[in-house]
């Protein structure tokens, strides 16, 4: 069942791919040729023109009306991304995975690659990218990183930190995930990105929807200029979807990763059951983790100022209806509105380029890096730990973060070499430190690159 | 500004990407290695201080008095269980996105009571 | 009773129109005489000098607090629209006329005119027109047409469109009834308006407050510029409120239009119970509404997209919390701020015009058409369908939209004729289709006028 | 811009106005028409062919499976029942402007299972 | 207890007061200093000098990293105010002080007070005051007053008014308790204020937090200019921080003046018990309280008018939806914004002033002499009023708005001199009418100095 | 703009400060007896008056009607002691914020019924 499912994935990715190579790559030539042999070319094509007035009027008027619907607009570009969008959809509903940001981002695609009629530069204020939108004004969020902070902020207020601070030395391997984010940007400064975009690419490794878009529209949001003077690429869009979809495709991804690293007398490894937290525990660890991590790396206080302060909401006891608001109301709007434009944000014209096939592949490479990095820092901290206290490698990819997926793959993996050792409490750890660590790896790119 | 420094980066590999990487890496360690320094040693010593004094107060040998460290609880186990069997039966909870360890049992505590903080003005 | 209710409200329409005649009309002419001979002309009045500075201390106090308040900057008009705002808050309470809009909006009203001090153009950030006002932010989303799409968001994430699905042809009645919009719009450019403002009109009669404001704000905003140079009218404040005052009257309007264009034999017409529908179906519905309706009508993108994306939120079945928050936190916020500052908008120097008073006896015909169009396309559709299968001409009336309250008056009108007779469930289908098919229609116009 | 086409329609009636009235029209039905098409006969069809495969499989005669079209429930006419039983009650659904059939019977579905999903990977 | 509680608070003020004389008046001197003599003096500090290429690979880059962490920049004003930060969440969580706020503001505190690398004038976009940062794009609803009005909607749509309409002499309570708001303004004059900067400072006098905000970002926001061409300063933080501390405190502040001013026989005085009131004048009193109050204070429109929406749209009964997303989503969401970045607006740098410690000072003034204004006036009432139908004056206190804190004082005070003696009831009333009342004096002192 | 009358302000103390104080302190007490006057006299007599036609409508004798003013009701009583019951035992109502007196009983209302309106048209 699982194989199947797995090459029902595969083969998806391949016929995208394929069919992209076939249709897409053409069609964008095509289009690049005609803008630069500039708006006499187009002129050739059947298309409305406002000042031929010699037709009148029924047949005119459909004539028009006809320049202005997706069929007369549509490019192959536009079908692949519906395609994709479409497979979001279903893998979202059929596999349930991350339905909450896959559906949104995959309606955002459809809505995204309506072909809209733009010929001589005309504004209909419909897409995205066209100033006076509602589109428009809701990406603005994205853009100016507003909406992350928001998201991180109803995450801390859903976050029970309980078995980090009953076992905090499993903050180290939320740490260790994050070398997925440098190696990554290294390979992408060797694949010719500019140092900010390639930083921006790295923090895919992170597996945090959130920072990814923040970074990105910090660093590569098409607006920053190089030394050089050359402004750096738009790449929010493409960052965005590729950390999303393979967040998604942890259950995916990870186990064969982790069975290969790991002897099945690690993964048979039980763990001391954590001890009890006390409530002035709990109120404290957001209120510090706020003080040394952003002292330490004051570029992450938007990401992680948010998070520890929905965290000291929920863990006050006193605000509770702000904490329920903000875990509730305040992150579902913003998720709709981010899933939204991310995904609209992927029109075909500005999404089917090279450096988005690029990025698919430095995200894979980084998601892969990362979850082989948690799983040798547990096995190296073994060999430090007395017999008794010993860590189960199996909870060692949770520190890429990926909330909660990474943890249930944990489990699951755990359940199949020993039906009763239940990793899920221990995996949790990893898991929310590796928000915080790749918010501070976040930061400092940030401080090096913004 | 100072991608100033990594200028020729994209060329063959300036060793400021090296730095940053080392770095980076180095701060993130470093990072959680504070935090988990601090919950593990400083406030754990603050908190069993705290303890202890309350215990002298009471006249309890504060040795007898548990420190924070070793407090174990069934409670937590029960908390574990209850997680996993709402994990594996899809409440609310697990739908909605809320990872939370679960007190089975409340008890009453000062700090929740608005009476208590009422009367006693 | 009914007709009592029936006579109560004529009566306040006449009361409104006999005051208006009588006191605004003089009143608005006096203010524009005074407008054209210039500023010496107000100079006459008792007003605030702040020049004048020979009384001193109490009186002078007092003399300049009193220039500030309502007392003294009171007109006519005013009064009137309070009147036409406690007007709107009666019948939405005492009859519950579209209670969630009438409320804001009657409240609206009276806020938007209180009397401000604005001599010599002065900016007390207050009133709704005044830049840095917190109403004018608020109105910002009206403007821009920004609230209307995620209104629909929200309908889309309440709507069922099992009885469409069940039953497509009734997805005719919906397309029937936006004849109304398209009468009205030659009605409004042979009473002189230009065709952009006759466009915005005509939106009137599709029976959908969202998409009216929509439209105008695209079409009829005061900014856009005619072949001519001139700008057209702002027309969001009269259209908005005529469509919503005649969707409250809906249960007024309807029924006498379709009594009379039906007999009684019509009348008694039982509909075949609707089949089942299977949750692959509800999934698809609006996946490929949304990629059908949108390519045939790209404008329409940010109405249907937003509508079709609920939908989708709300069937998936993995993403109930979004679809909830959309349906609920999200839709309240958004009607509170579009209904208080659309009622606002109403300050009566800028509502109290003739072009308002013509816009609102458009909008009466409008819905009159539209519901006439509705009823008979379904007495036509009866010609052609087969014995056992008709269409119950007493739910072409539902094309209109003006959910639910056109489906209702269904109902209650076919058991007026037989008790026994539920058409409720079968007058939704024309219902939700009444509301697409007006957004086509306005996407229509967008793309014929924008 | 192509209100230029319009320009004279203020004073007479330019013959676009007309044009826009039956295009509009015309465009409106034909996308409804579109849509009823789809649902109708295209989905209907590639729904029936999965059932009949399914049916197949099963070595069950496809002819005897039920098609998509004729699917008829007692469970809708409860739903109807139940609207209207609401409507006419008020309860909340209805209050809150939410209109919805509800399947009155809630049958286990694999599609609902995060269990099944995660277990089989 | 209480007097353990009340000292616990005096040593923390002291304590705070003590070490701002000792290390942040040095330290600000020091800075000041450095700005008076240019970008040379700091050039002598260790900091980051991007020119400066000599050193090579790990050691450059950890520098460079040190000179953007907190430790590198840190003043000994950070400390103070994360110290305050700190104290503002322990007293909402040990003592539940008006939690709602102290937690939020608290944290917002520390999270504007990590220490941000800003040396020539570099924009890291972190900072509050830092333009494209996060904070600074959810500071524009204080910075333009939108947020103000938006929980004067949910207050609107929480409160109940039946007190007040079935004992409709209250009002004056509310009235009289403004008294404190113009001495406090005198007084402000007095130590040196500009006129607008002077009727901002006086609003704390009010105990609405959200007026106080309100009036201070149109009358003392840095902005606006003098009449001889300075401007005024910017004292949202200071005013907003005074105005809800002493909120929290109101526990503290009040039982003493209380006590000091009644004789036991006064505090024991039995008030009739309140009369039914119906749905009708319910219904009504939101709606002619806003006709009424907003004619006479067209200025206090954006606050009074949302008040009573929020009410009208509670007491229709027809919107109960929209008064409960009112009541709870929107305004938590304005709540956890305006907490934050109020908070986060108390910056070392622009916060630790000579002002912000006048403020306060003006402000303790303001909460006694409001406090006392209110307790008098009962009394003087009583002279007039009819044995069997007097005000217990421990009520008078509760016109300070504070809602419902002060509205406690007074039962808690009435149950300590007669057990059986509840006042809560009664106290609602001037409680209320406190909120009216500040709105009304906040317009007057728009209109005088806006 | 008027600031410019409190231009010396800073100084001395511009007679326009004491006339901001006294008229501000005024109009507050003078809005207050507005409303007060509003509710406590004229609408009460608009409601009085319409509960006397109702009475003799139905036959009562107008002196018997109760007035406006004088309705007291155990109802109100009982929500009294509700709401201190609540606010001493920390119901969700209080820690919301929520301040209510809430009716104990509720009676059936022709306004709350949607049916009623809908079956008369
Ligand atoms: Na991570
Ligand atoms: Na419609
Ligand atoms: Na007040």
């Amino acid at each position: 069942m699982a194989k199947r499912k797995t090459w029902t994935i595969l083969a998806l990715l391949v016929i995208t791919s394929l069919a992209w190579l076939a249709f897409v790559k053409p069609e964008h030539d095509r289009q690049k040729a005609q803008t630069e042999t500039g708006i006499e070319a187009s002129a050739a094509l059947p298309q409305y023109q406002p000042d031929n007035q010699t037709e009148e009027g029924f047949l005119a008027g459909l004539r028009q009306f006809w320049a202005f619907t997706g069929f007369r607009n549509v490019t192959s570009g536009h079908l692949i991304m519906i395609l994709v969008g479409l497979i979001f959809i279903y893998l979202a509903i059929r596999y349930e995975y991350e339905p909450l940001l896959l559906v949104p981002i995959g309606t955002g695609i459809l809505i995204g690659n309506i072909p809209i009629f733009s010929d001589g530069g005309m504004n209909l204020q419909v897409g995205i990218y066209q100033q006076g939108s509602v589109l428009n004004y809701l990406y603005f969020g994205v853009l100016k990183g507003v909406y992350p902070p928001l998201i991180f902020l109803g995450i801390g207020a859903m976050t029970d930190f309980s078995s980090l601070i009953s076992n905090p030395r499993l903050l180290l391997l939320g740490a260790a995930a994050q070398v997925g984010i440098f190696i990554t940007f290294i390979g992408a400064l060797l694949l010719g990105f500019a140092p900010p975009e390639a930083g921006a690419i790295g923090i895919i490794g992170g597996a945090d929807g959130p920072t990814a878009i923040f970074i990105s529209s910090r660093l590569a949001n098409g607006m920053n200029l190089l030394a050089d003077g050359t402004p750096v690429k738009n790449l929010i869009g493409p960052i965005a979807i590729a950390a999303y979809s393979y967040m998604a495709l942890v259950p995916v991804i990870q186990p064969p990763i982790m069975r290969l690293l790991t002897n099945r007398k690690e993964r048979l490894i039980r763990m001391k059951p954590p001890r009890a937290v006390t409530k002035t525990e709990k109120i404290l660890f957001p209120i510090f983790g706020l003080l040394l991590t952003c002292f330490i790396s004051p570029s992450a206080l938007p990401l992680l100022g948010m998070l520890f302060f929905g965290n000291i909401l929920k863990e006050s006891g006193v605000t509770k209806r702000l904490a329920e608001t903000a875990r509730t109301s305040l992150i579902d709007i913003v998720n709709i509105m981010i899933g939204l434009t991310v995904g609209a944000s992927t029109q075909a014209d500005v999404f089917l380029t090279k450096e988005s096939i690029l990025i698919f592949a430095l995200g894979a490479a980084a998601f892969a890096i990362a979850t082989t990095a948690g799983v040798l820092f547990a096995k190296t901290m073994n060999i430090f730990l007395p017999e008794g206290d010993k860590i189960n490698p199996l909870i060692g990819n949770s520190g890429v973060s990926a909330v909660p997926d990474s943890a249930r793959v944990s489990e699951v993996e755990g359940l199949k070499a020993d039906k009763t050792n239940h990793l899920l409490m221990h995996a949790m750890g990893p898991n929310v430190a590796g928000v915080i660590g790749s918010a501070i790896a976040a930061g400092i790119m940030l401080s090096y690159l913004g | 500004m100072h991608t100033l420094l990594l200028a020729g980066a994209a060329a063959g590999l300036d060793p400021l990407a090296w730095t940053i990487v080392v770095v980076g890496i180095s701060i993130v360690f470093l990072s959680l290695l504070v935090v988990y320094f601090f919950f593990r040693y400083i406030l754990t010593y603050i908190l069993n201080f705290k303890l202890k004094s309350f215990a002298r107060k009471k006249g309890i040998d504060p040795a007898e008095a548990q420190t924070a460290r070793t407090i174990q609880s069934g409670e937590v186990n029960a908390a574990i269980a209850m997680a996993l069997y709402q994990y594996f039966n899809e409440l609310h909870d697990v739908e909605s996105g809320v990872i939370t360890i679960k007190r089975v049992s409340r008890n009453y505590s000062p700090w929740s009571s608005k009476l208590y903080n009422m009367n006693n003005l």
